[in-house]
Parts: C-alpha cells; sequence; structure tokens
C-alpha cells in the first residue's frame, strides 16, 4: 500500500494528475469508501488493502468531465469495468491515469459476523499473512482470509490488467471454485424449488437501488425505471412481480456487457446474490453464441448486437 | 360408436384427402381378385357403407404389402382402411383370430416369410 | 386530451355475423377520451367515408380508431380519407375485428367480447399517435431485371420502351431462358425460338438495356428507390469486344466431355461453347472445370483458331456495383429432381424421360437432330406413355402440394405433334384430371383427342418396370373401366412438376423479398397486388411467383413493367415516417443501437444538451431517417429506453398490452 | 388454488405487421379457427418486442405470451428476427431459471402463407396454457381475490 501512496504523491505533486481516485479507511476498518484525493497531505487517509473491494471504474464516468487528469487505482476485475465503460464511449481515457494495483483477493465484511463473530470491533491483517484477526468485545479471533475473501474472487477472472498505464503490486491466484456451480446448482432444481428461492430471495429486496448505482454497465443517464419511457416507472416494489421485474430487466439490460465484477452481490445491503442473476446469462451466453468476456477488448462485437444464422431457437430445449 | 367412426380411428386415415388418382389400384398386386378395387375402399367409408367393405373379399385377398401406401401422393394409405376393416369383421365375430402360438403348428420350409407377416398381420387377434 | 372517433364497420355480414357491432359502439362510447362512435354496413365505401369526414368536421376529431377488417386492407384508405379531411393520416388507427376475430370465432358473446377489447386497445394506441410526416427520398431512374427468361426480356422491354435504363443479370451464357429449349408452343403450335429469338434481339438491341450474361447478383443493399447492387460477372475467358460468333473454338475444342445442360444433359458440349445457336450474345464461355488448358495450362486450341484474338485464359470476375429504383425478379423455374420416384424407373431406364427432355429430343437443335427415337437403342418408338402430374399435386414429402398449371397443355402438345408426325405410333396418356382452362386450350385438348386419337386413361401409373427386351412394362389403371392396365411401351414421358429456380431463395434473403414454403416469391396480396412483392421496389415477373403458362407469363411481365414505370416516373418517394428518433436527453451515447441498425442509419454526433438546466457536451445517436426503415432493433438495444420508434412507440405498444390486460 | 371452469387466459400475441401478422390474416380469411382468448398487437418487426413488453403484459394479468415473426431468412429487415431469437432465448432461459412454467411464453416463425400453421400454433399454446392455469409465479402474490 504504501508504494501507491507515494507513487500518487508524486503523481498530484508533480501535476501530472490533478486529482487522485483511491480508496480511504471509512469509520471501521472494514467498510473502504472510494474517495478522491485532491490534495497531496489529504493523501495520508488513501488505503489499499483486503477491504478495497470498491470498483473505481464506474467513477470515471464523471471524473473525465473534470478538468485534467484523474490517477486511477483499478484491481484487474475493475479494468475489464473501464475497458467496457471506454467501449461505449462513457469514460475520456485521455482523461485517466490508470495504475493496475495487484490483487490478493478482496475480503466481504458481511460474510464474517455469519461464521459466529459477532459485535465486530476492527479486522486487520498483515500484508502477507494466510488469515486474518477480527477484534470483537470478546477478544480477538482469527478467520481463514480464503473464508472470509468475497464470492467473486473464488472465481476471479484472471490476474491480469486489460487496460493500464502502469502496473504495481503483484496478485496471488485465488481460484478455488467454479463459477457456474452455484447457476448449475439452481438450474438443476425443480420449477418449484427455483421459484422458492428466488422468491425467499427476492422478497428481501428494498429497491435501494444500491446494485444499480454501483453497476459500472448500468449507468444510463436516466435509468428507464426513474422514467416514463416505458409508462412503467415503479420506483418502488408495490408488488411480488415488481421485484422480479426490476432484476429481470437490470441483468437483462447489462447483458453481454457486465463483466461479472460481482459490486451488485457485494454492496447489497440486504445479501442478495445478485450476481446469479447476470452470471446465469453469462452462461448461456457462453453457452449458445461462444465464450464472450465482456470488456476483454473494445472489438468483438456484443453477443446481444450479434447473430449467425443457425442460433439455437428459443425454448428448444423446453416441454 | 357408428362403423365409419371406428374404421377412422382403427386405421387413423382420413379419406377425404383421397384424389380419385387411382394410383393405389394401380399398384395393387391383387387387383383382379378384389370384387372392391383399392381405389374404392375411401369411397366405401366415405358413403357410410363399411359393412359391405369388410364383407367383401378384398378384405381378404389384400397381401398388406403396402404398395399402395408406399405409393400414394396424397397420404391416405388405403392399405390401413382395409386392414381396419378386417379388424371391424373379426371383432364382430368375437376375435377368433390368429394368435402367436398357433403359428408354430402351421410352419413348413417353402412358406415364405412375407406370407407369414401378412397372415399375422391380417388375422391376428 | 384527445378527440377521437370510433367506426364500427359491419363489413356487410362478414364481421355483423359473429360481433354485435352495436355493443362494441356503446362499450366504445365508455372509453376515455371517445367523443364519437358509431357503426356503419361498409365503412371503406364512399358513404362510409363521408360519415368519418363528417364526423370529423362536427366533432373536431383528432384521433381515429376504424374497427374493421385488416390494416393490410384498408389502413391506407382509411388514412387517405382523414388526410382529405384536414386530419393527419397517422392519428388513424385499425382494430382488425375481421380476420383477427369475427372470421374466427363462432360464439357472439366471445368474439364482441374480443372486438371491444381490441377496440380498446387500438383506442389506448391513438391516444399516444404523433401527427407524423412523411419524410422524401430520391428515385434512381433505373430498373434491374434478374433473370434473361421470356418474363425478364418482356419487362425490360416494356420499360425499355417507356424511357428508362434497364440491365438483366442471366446466369446462363445467353438469354433465353427456359422458352428457348422448348420446340414449339402452344396453343397455337408456333415454334417457340421463332417467336423468342426476336425478342431477344430487340432486347439485346434497345439501346436503353444493358444485358449482363454470365453474371449473378452477388449483394443487394439500400431500399426502394436507391438499392446498390453489386452483380458478378463471372470470367468468360472470351473478349466479349473482339469475338465475331463464328464458332470455330467450340468445333476445335478436345475437351467434349461435358454435359450440355441446354440438352437437359443428353448429349455433351465442348469446353467453350454457346449454349444454342441462337444464344444471345453469340460469345461462348470456357467452362473453366472442363477447359484443359485451365486445368492443367497444356492445350490452347481455341486460342491459336481464334482469329479475332478473343481468347484470354487470364480473364477474372468482376464486380460491378450499381444503383437501381426498382428490381424485378424473374428467375423463372426448373422441373423437380425425381430421384425419390423410384417407382417411375426415371434413373434407370434411358427411355423414362420428362417432357422437358422431350421438348429438346423433337428440336431440330436438339441431341437427336428432331428425330423422336430411343435413347437406349435409337428406334423409333411405337408405343408412347404420357404419364401426367408426377410430383405435382402430391402432399407426401417427395413432391409438390401444387399442380404445376402447365403440363395438361404441353403434354396435349407433345401427343398432337407426335401422332402428327408419326401416324403409326400409339399415343397413351395417364391422367387424374386434364386441366386445360385457358383461352382455346379445351380446343386444343380435344383436337389431340378428336383429330389425333390420343388415347387419354383416367387413372395414375403405379410402376413402370423396364423389361429385359429393352421395353418398359406400365402398370396403370382405367378408372372408368374399373380395370388395371399392363400396357408395354417403347418410352414413357414423365410430366414433371416445375419448381422455382434453385437461385431464388438466395436471391429472395439478399432482397429481404418474403417467400413461402414451396419457394414461390409472397405477392404482396393474391388478387389485388399479385406482381408486387410485399417489399417496396421488388417486382415479381414470371414463374417465381406462381406456374404458369407463357401466355400469363408475358401478361405478367407486362404488369410488372408497368409497376416499375409507375415508381420511376415519381422524382420523390414518400417514405414510411413510422422511423426511429433518439431522446438526446437520455441518450447514453453507447453505440450500442448502430451495431444492430440493418440500414447503418445511425450516426453519433458530439453537441450540447440542455438537460434540466445541465448545459453539456453529450455524445448523440441521430438517425437518418431517409435510411431507417422502422423495424425497431434499436430500440430494444437501448437499455434506457432513449431510442423510440414513431408509429409503434414504447409507450403505445405498452398502452396497448395494458388495454388487452385490463 | 382450483381451476374455475369458466376461466378464461387472456394471451398476448406480438406478431410481425410482415409474416405473422400476414399469417394471421390468411388464417383468418381461411376461417381457420382458434381461440377469442389470444389478442394480436402488431409490431413492425418481432425485434421491436422488448422484454419490458412481455412481463409487462404478464404483470397486468395476461396468462401467456407469444411472439411471431418471419422465418430466420426471410425478415423484410434482412436481420430483425435474428436479433429477436437471441433476446427472447436468453429472456425465456431466465424466465425458466426463476422457475415460472416453460409454457406460457413461445416464440414461433410464421410465414405470410402459413395461415394454417398459424392457427395451429395459437391453438397448441392457449391449450398448454389452460392446462398450466391461472398466471401466479409471474403476477402479483399477494392475496388474490
Amino acid at each position: 500500500m504504501q508504494e501507491l501512496m507515494e507513487r500518487a504523491k508524486e503523481l498530484l505533486a508533480s501535476g501530472e494528475v490533478a486529482r487522485v481516485l483511491g480508496w480511504k479507511k471509512g469509520e471501521n476498518d472494514w467498510d473502504v469508501e472510494p474517495r478522491f484525493f485532491e490534495s497531496v497531505d489529504s493523501l495520508q487517509d488513501f488505503v489499499y488493502d483486503g477491504f478495497c473491494g470498491a470498483n473505481l471504474s464506474k467513477y470515471m464516468i464523471e471524473a473525465g468531465k473534470k478538468e485534467g487528469k484523474t490517477l486511477v487505482f483499478l484491481k484487474p476485475c475493475d479494468s475489464y469495468s473501464y475497458n467496457q465503460l471506454l467501449r461505449e464511449h462513457r469514460v475520456d481515457r485521455e482523461k485517466a491515469y490508470i495504475i493496475g494495483v495487484g490483487c490478493k483477493g478482496k475480503l466481504s465484511i458481511s460474510k464474517i459476523p455469519f461464521d459466529g463473530i459477532v459485535s465486530v470491533q476492527g479486522a486487520s491483517y498483515p500484508d502477507v499473512s494466510e488469515n486474518l484477526t477480527v477484534q470483537t468485545l470478546y477478544g480477538t479471533q482469527t478467520v481463514a482470509y480464503k473464508d472470509a475473501m468475497l464470492e467473486r474472487c473464488h472465481v476471479c477472472k484472471g490476474k491480469e490488467h486489460v487496460v493500464y498505464d502502469e502496473l504495481l503490486g503483484e496478485s496471488t491466484d485465488t481460484v478455488d471454485a467454479d463459477r457456474f456451480a452455484e447457476v448449475q446448482r439452481i438450474e438443476a432444481m425443480s420449477p418449484e424449488e427455483k421459484f422458492a428461492f428466488f422468491q425467499k430471495e427476492l422478497s428481501k429486496c428494498i429497491r435501494c437501488n444500491a446494485c444499480r448505482n454501483v453497476c459500472p454497465a448500468c449507468s444510463c443517464r436516466k435509468c428507464v425505471f426513474d422514467s416514463t419511457a416505458f409508462n412503467s416507472d415503479q420506483k418502488a416494489n408495490t408488488t411480488s412481480f415488481e421485484e422480479k421485474m426490476f432484476h429481470i430487466i437490470r441483468a437483462f439490460h447489462v447483458a453481454g456487457r457486465c463483466t461479472d465484477c460481482g459490486e451488485c452481490s457485494r454492496v447489497c445491503p440486504q445479501g442478495i446474490p445478485l450476481h446469479l442473476f447476470n452470471r446465469k446469462f453469462i452462461k448461456d451466453i457462453n453457452n449458445l453464441y461462444g465464450a464472450y468476456q465482456a470488456g476483454s477488448d473494445l472489438e468483438t462485437k456484443a453477443p446481444l448486437t450479434n447473430f449467425t444464422l443457425d442460433d439455437a431457437e428459443p425454448g428448444v430445449g423446453r416441454g | 360408436m357408428n362403423q365409419v367412426d371406428e374404421i377412422k380411428q382403427i386405421s387413423g386415415v382420413n379419406p377425404l384427402k383421397c384424389m380419385k388418382c387411382g394410383k393405389c389400384s394401380a399398384s395393387c398386386p391383387s387387383f383382379y381378385e378384389m370384387d372392391i378395387k383399392p381405389h374404392q375402399f375411401v369411397s366405401y367409408v366415405i358413403n357410410d357403407d363399411v359393412q359391405a367393405l369388410a364383407n367383401s373379399r378384398s378384405a381378404w385377398k389384400c397381401l398388406s404389402c403396402f404398395a399402395c401406401i408406399e405409393r400414394c401422393p396424397r397420404n391416405v394409405q388405403p392399405g390401413k382402411l382395409i386392414d381396419a376393416a378386417r379388424q371391424i369383421l373379426i371383432r364382430q365375430r368375437g376375435q377368433e383370430g390368429l394368435s402367436a402360438d398357433e403359428i408354430p403348428a402351421l410352419l413348413d420350409e417353402d412358406m415364405p416369410q412375407q406370407l407369414l407377416m401378412s397372415a399375422f398381420r391380417k388375422y391376428r387377434r | 386530451m384527445r378527440r377521437i372517433g370510433v367506426f364500427v364497420c359491419h363489413c356487410g355480414s362478414n364481421i355483423a355475423a359473429t360481433v354485435d357491432v352495436k355493443k362494441v359502439v356503446e362499450m366504445a362510447l365508455l372509453e376515455q377520451g371517445v367523443v364519437h362512435a358509431e357503426d356503419y354496413p361498409y365503412m371503406c365505401s364512399e358513404a362510409g367515408q363521408s360519415h368519418i369526414a363528417e364526423a370529423i368536421r362536427e366533432k373536431q376529431l383528432d384521433g381515429i380508431v376504424v374497427c374493421s377488417c385488416s390494416p393490410r386492407m384498408h389502413e391506407a384508405t382509411f388514412r387517405k380519407c382523414a388526410e382529405k379531411n384536414g386530419l393527419n393520416p397517422y392519428l388513424v388507427e385499425i382494430a382488425n375485428i375481421r380476420e383477427h376475430c369475427s372470421w374466427i370465432h363462432k360464439d357472439m358473446q366471445e368474439a364482441t367480447e374480443k372486438a371491444v377489447i381490441l377496440m380498446r386497445a387500438a383506442v389506448a394506441k391513438v391516444h399516444l399517435n404523433a401527427p407524423l410526416k412523411a419524410g422524401e427520398s430520391a428515385v434512381t431512374k433505373r430498373a434491374l431485371v434478374i433473370g434473361g427468361g421470356i418474363a425478364g426480356i418482356q419487362t425490360a422491354l416494356d420499360i425499355a420502351d417507356a424511357g428508362y435504363h434497364v440491365d438483366i443479370v442471366e446466369k446462363e451464357p445467353s438469354i433465353g431462358g427456359r422458352m428457348s429449349q422448348l420446340d414449339k408452343t402452344f396453343p397455337t403450335l408456333d415454334c417457340s425460338a421463332c417467336i423468342l429469338t426476336p425478342k431477344m434481339v430487340e432486347a439485346a438491341s434497345h439501346e436503353n438495356i444493358t444485358i449482363h450474361t454470365w453474371s449473378e447478383v452477388e449483394k443487394v443493399s439500400g431500399f426502394v428507390g436507391n438499392f446498390t447492387v453489386d452483380i458478378r460477372k463471372k470470367a468468360r475467358y472470351v473478349n466479349m469486344d473482339k469475338c465475331t460468333g463464328c464458332g470455330i473454338c467450340q468445333e476445335k475444342c478436345p475437351s467434349k466431355k461435358p454435359l450440355n445442360e441446354f440438352n437437359r444433359g443428353l448429349n455433351n458440349r465442348s469446353a467453350i461453347y454457346t449454349p444454342f445457336a441462337q444464344a444471345i450474345p453469340n460469345v461462348p464461355v470456357i467452362d473453366a472445370a472442363a477447359c484443359i488448358k485451365l486445368k492443367t495450362g497444356k492445350c490452347g486450341i481455341c486460342e491459336k483458331f481464334c482469329q479475332a484474338g478473343a481468347i484470354d485464359y487470364a480473364q477474372t470476375d468482376e464486380i460491378i456495383t450499381q444503383q437501381y429504383g426498382a428490381i424485378v425478379v424473374a428467375t423463372g423455374f426448373d422441373t423437380i429432381k425425381l430421384d425419390k420416384y423410384g417407382e417411375y424407373a426415371y434413373g434407370e431406364s434411358k427411355d423414362v424421360i420428362t417432357s422437358l427432355e422431350l421438348e429438346r429430343i423433337m428440336n431440330a437443335a436438339g441431341p437427336t437432330k428432331g428425330h423422336l427415337e430411343r435413347l437406349s437403342d435409337g428406334k423409333a418408338p411405337k408405343e408412347i406413355v404420357f404419364i401426367q402430374c408426377v410430383g405435382s399435386r402430391c402432399s407426401d414429402d417427395r413432391g409438390k402440394p401444387y399442380c404445376s398449371k402447365i403440363c395438361c397443355m404441353y403434354t396435349a402438345k407433345h401427343a398432337m405433334l407426335i401422332r402428327d408426325k408419326y401416324p403409326d405410333t400409339n399415343v397413351t396418356v395417364f391422367y387424374i384430371d386434364v386441366r386445360t382452362p385457358g383461352k382455346n386450350f379445351d380446343e386444343f385438348y380435344r383436337r389431340a383427342v378428336e383429330d389425333y386419337g390420343v388415347n387419354y386413361v383416367k387413372g395414375q401409373v403405379g410402376k413402370v418396370a423396364p423389361q429385359s427386351d429393352g421395353s418398359l412394362l406400365v402398370h396403370g389403371v382405367d378408372l372408368l373401366e374399373n380395370k388395371q392396365i399392363l400396357k408395354k411401351a417403347d418410352m414413357v414421358v414423365l410430366a414433371t412438376a416445375i419448381e422455382p429456380n434453385s437461385d431464388v431463395r438466395k436471391i429472395a434473403t439478399m432482397l429481404t423479398a418474403s417467400i413461402d414454403t414451396n419457394n414461390f416469391l409472397t405477392e404482396a396480396h393474391p388478387k389485388l397486388r399479385p406482381v408486387e412483392s410485399p417489399t417496396a421496389g421488388v417486382f415479381l415477373s414470371g414463374v417465381c411467383q406462381g406456374p404458369k403458362d407463357i401466355p400469363e407469363t408475358v401478361a405478367q411481365a407486362g404488369a410488372a413493367a408497368v409497376k416499375v414505370i409507375g415508381l420511376l416516373a415519381k422524382d420523390k418517394l414518400k417514405t414510411n415516417p413510422c422511423t426511429a428518433k433518439a431522446d438526446e436527453l437520455r441518450c447514453n451515447g453507447c453505440s450500442q443501437c448502430a451495431g444492430v441498425c440493418p440500414y447503418g442509419a445511425i450516426s453519433y454526433e458530439t453537441r450540447q444538451v440542455n438537460d434540466h438546466g445541465i448545459r453539456e457536451d453529450r455524445r448523440i445517436a441521430v438517425v437518418n431517417s431517409a435510411l431507417c426503415q422502422g423495424c425497431g432493433a434499436c430500440t430494444v438495444t437501448c437499455p434506457s429506453g432513449a431510442m423510440d420508434l414513431q408509429g409503434f412507440s414504447n409507450r403505445q405498444i405498452i398502452a396497448e398490452v395494458d388495454a388487452i390486460c385490463r | 388454488m382450483p381451476v374455475t371452469e369458466n376461466w378464461k387466459p387472456t394471451i398476448v400475441a406480438f406478431c410481425c405487421n410482415w409474416c405473422s401478422y400476414a399469417g394471421a390474416d390468411l388464417a383468418g380469411s381461411s376461417r381457420l379457427a382458434y381461440p377469442a382468448d389470444v389478442k394480436i398487437i402488431k409490431v413492425p418487426c418481432s425485434c421491436r418486442v422488448n422484454p419490458m413488453f412481455i412481463l409487462r403484459a404478464f404483470e397486468k394479468g395476461a396468462d401467456g405470451v407469444i411472439l411471431c415473426g418471419c422465418h430466420p431468412g426471410d425478415c423484410h429487415y434482412s436481420t430483425g428476427n435474428y436479433y429477436a431469437r437471441r433476446r427472447m432465448t436468453l429472456l425465456f432461459s431466465m424466465l425458466d431459471y426463476l422457475g415460472v412454467e416453460d409454457g406460457r411464453t413461445r416464440v414461433e416463425w410464421v410465414s405470410a402463407a402459413e395461415g394454417v400453421k398459424f392457427s395451429e400454433t395459437m391453438n397448441s399454446f392457449v391449450e398448454k396454457v389452460r392446462g398450466l392455469g391461472p398466471n401466479v409465479r409471474l403476477g402479483d402474490l399477494r392475496c388474490r381475490n
């Protein structure tokens, strides 16, 4: 983390960049927030550790409109999102100085209490070690780093950055699960079980729109659910159907554009596994139309704006 | 269920599809032994005269070689109609058709396979 | 709030028989915004339209819903009527309560209920209609005819006579098409070449016609008024300007193995060939697959003997790109393959031939120089059997479900010509029904029976069995005599079903012209618009639209020409105003929409936008309404609903959905 | 919830103007009956149908939604139905994933000449939806009257 801070200071001081987009420690050790640093001394609060799960590429949309360059730190999975935004002309590449930071897998704060550790005071881990020490009211407890990791890091897409100006810090491989295992588990269920599963999950949705606000692909100037474009501006889920509709349409709009960065599940206050929707579309697209990773490059045509003459017929596999 | 529906239900044939082209009669090997010719089967069903078809000699002269079914341009399948007529007759006579275990007794070397197949097709219970 | 008038048509009894029109009117008045509702027996009639005009004036209507037949029938009628009375034509919506309701539901109560719902959906949509204005687009004053048979030639001549330039694209080395392969033509028995060749020469010499033979259409883009077409002129390996058509090269060419397609493969031709003597242009082509020089580099005899020095082995395919205002499809037909008809032994015996092969045998320029002889041993046939409806009227998957229409006439012609030239040859025709409905057609058929003694037998043939002595045993039946017939024949001629040219599906896809399951191009309306394709600017001439004989083909070719002339005569064409439009405040500029636009109608520009006080330069999608055809693919790709389709906007369709599911 | 005898399903059919709408007209002019529960909405092309429309139909009480378009290759706009095919394949797969009965949604390619196919498609689709009973899983789960 130190060399990131030094490099940021150096660039800011030299005037090459007008501001630095990084992370700042929040109220507690584990809720780290994205933050713009305008001055060298404000960089004291800069932090980069296991809790920096936030994907900074979406902030670059607005940052690109400001004067001067913005230095931004992108983890490998964040760089896919930035590339996708670049492809959709939402970010200005000249206004960005990108440092690709190494990543050893990010921690999910919501996971820690569920492991029987209550009233957490703080959590920290030395840079290298395998486990995490959690200070609680009742003394400290240690948790294996792997168990507290975000779901998305268990199925990480790979540690190499797709867009950067310079690279800092190394990464360690964290993959130890199959990316579509959970989706396949649900697909194997009977319709009644599937319905019950999603009914249970989606009924928790309070339509706080955190998932929409954090998703780099879901960044329309004016969302269809906030406008009268379809006369269907359901701001709140008045009926159970609207919960489903919001999440189906949100997943559909980002289908073929979602880089599977896992932010939606990370930020959901209700802990709904929202990535299951996007990953279902990614699995279908990969099976039906050939493996496609959004944001991996700027040229290949997105699956939903492309076709072949012998695509599968809709609902072929159904009764 | 009246006989017309019964024969249609057994054979699964829609007699109205016939365009009276006569190809079935042209292809029928036992045309001359038959009193009612293959191209007439459909008319007997349409004119609600199934009993005449069932009592006709054609019902037993048909070799069930399926040439008519093979070549009918309208997929009318007359062979199945006469086969169904036989079924109606067998049912009327109390199902005393040929059963599988009676066959070994009737076998002799120079009996052609085809004959056995068509016999079983015609007289099965 | 819109002031809407609802007009419910009885359509005589077509609608009123199963839909209670009074109830629909009564329910219409309950709908929001409906200030006038009435029913009338024939809403599309003059009187009916005057009712609409009156209501517009009296009640100052600014929205019309007509509950009547399909909009594909009278939407234009009611829109014109509204326009005449000062109402924007795009404020009229049609509720289809005939084809989609009264005609297919028997129960009055059920049908009325559905009619009311369809009316409500139309009213809900009209509330959101915008007064659109049709745009204009230029018309390229040039036509393209695909196919150089009699249909293509006749259409091209008629268009050229009206002063417009026409290009004919013909796949074969010469124009003439199927008709050039015929010997005589019914019902007048005049020789096919004698009436076709003058037309070919006229087309070749006409200053308004350019003929591209040995060429195929490769790519078509654009739409009515300005199509852009790429034509691939295949390499002829003969320089067309230098060649004098003397024909020495064809005599001297050592490679004689390829089958002569013009003579239906009954004899062979040289590698360098013209299909027939009166070929237009009279310039040979080299068949690259058979030419020894092109394959191995040796030979080159034709180059040596050619005084004009026209042979050019280095010639390559050439792509010509050309603009057209209208395209006529005249791709013609071919006989179907008979490989699935084993019972006729077409493949087994050389003496079982199709009628088209008989045409070549009886033609003086044919493989047998006009002598009627058996292909197996060359003897003159004494017993000829014609079998009708081979592959036609078959609802199984071997043949075609339709009647090919021309076989009864040409078989009567063949029978008559044979009986006339060889009186001692017996001719028997096995038929299901003889269909000769044209002018002087039945008289022609009766002459064959009464004057020439052709023996017509009602009954299909079950099997043709080639015998060891070279004759053919025909297993037929005489349904009128109720007798089976076993006839020994020397030659069997099959009246084979015809089907559209094999390339027509490829061309239909290029032109986005709709095509049916039998590969015939679908006409805009079977009765009212038989020579136009639903795709504007594409016209149909000849058998590509359906089985027909030469008189009908020439008539349809002329009709297609008139439609083309009608189109080319206009300087400006009204374009469809129902095109896409991007809302600049909502557009993200993410260029997803351009990815799906088949017409490349969407471009992007950065301009300043005032989004509720925030002035910002934004990247905005811009739709070129001249190119946009209004398919709507972009509207669904656009996540924010910024891109919308005028005439079928998101809110209009949502309103219809709500009205239906209420 | 017992299916009351006189329950009639509400079926919304999106038909593309050039092929399936013309096919529906042909079914009409050939008097090929299909249940009155089917209501047709005309769209310029099958690619015009937005998943929002389909979900909106279910939300407002439809029991089945069918999308008819031109056969791939015959589209009047040359590529429209190819995009519709991909979108609907993904949407239907997601609906199955959510446990919605797969009989409630369907895509069928019907050309302007296939009146018989249109009528048969509608009859079989309504039959299937009637078998599934009223739409619950894609509707409002709160107490129904």
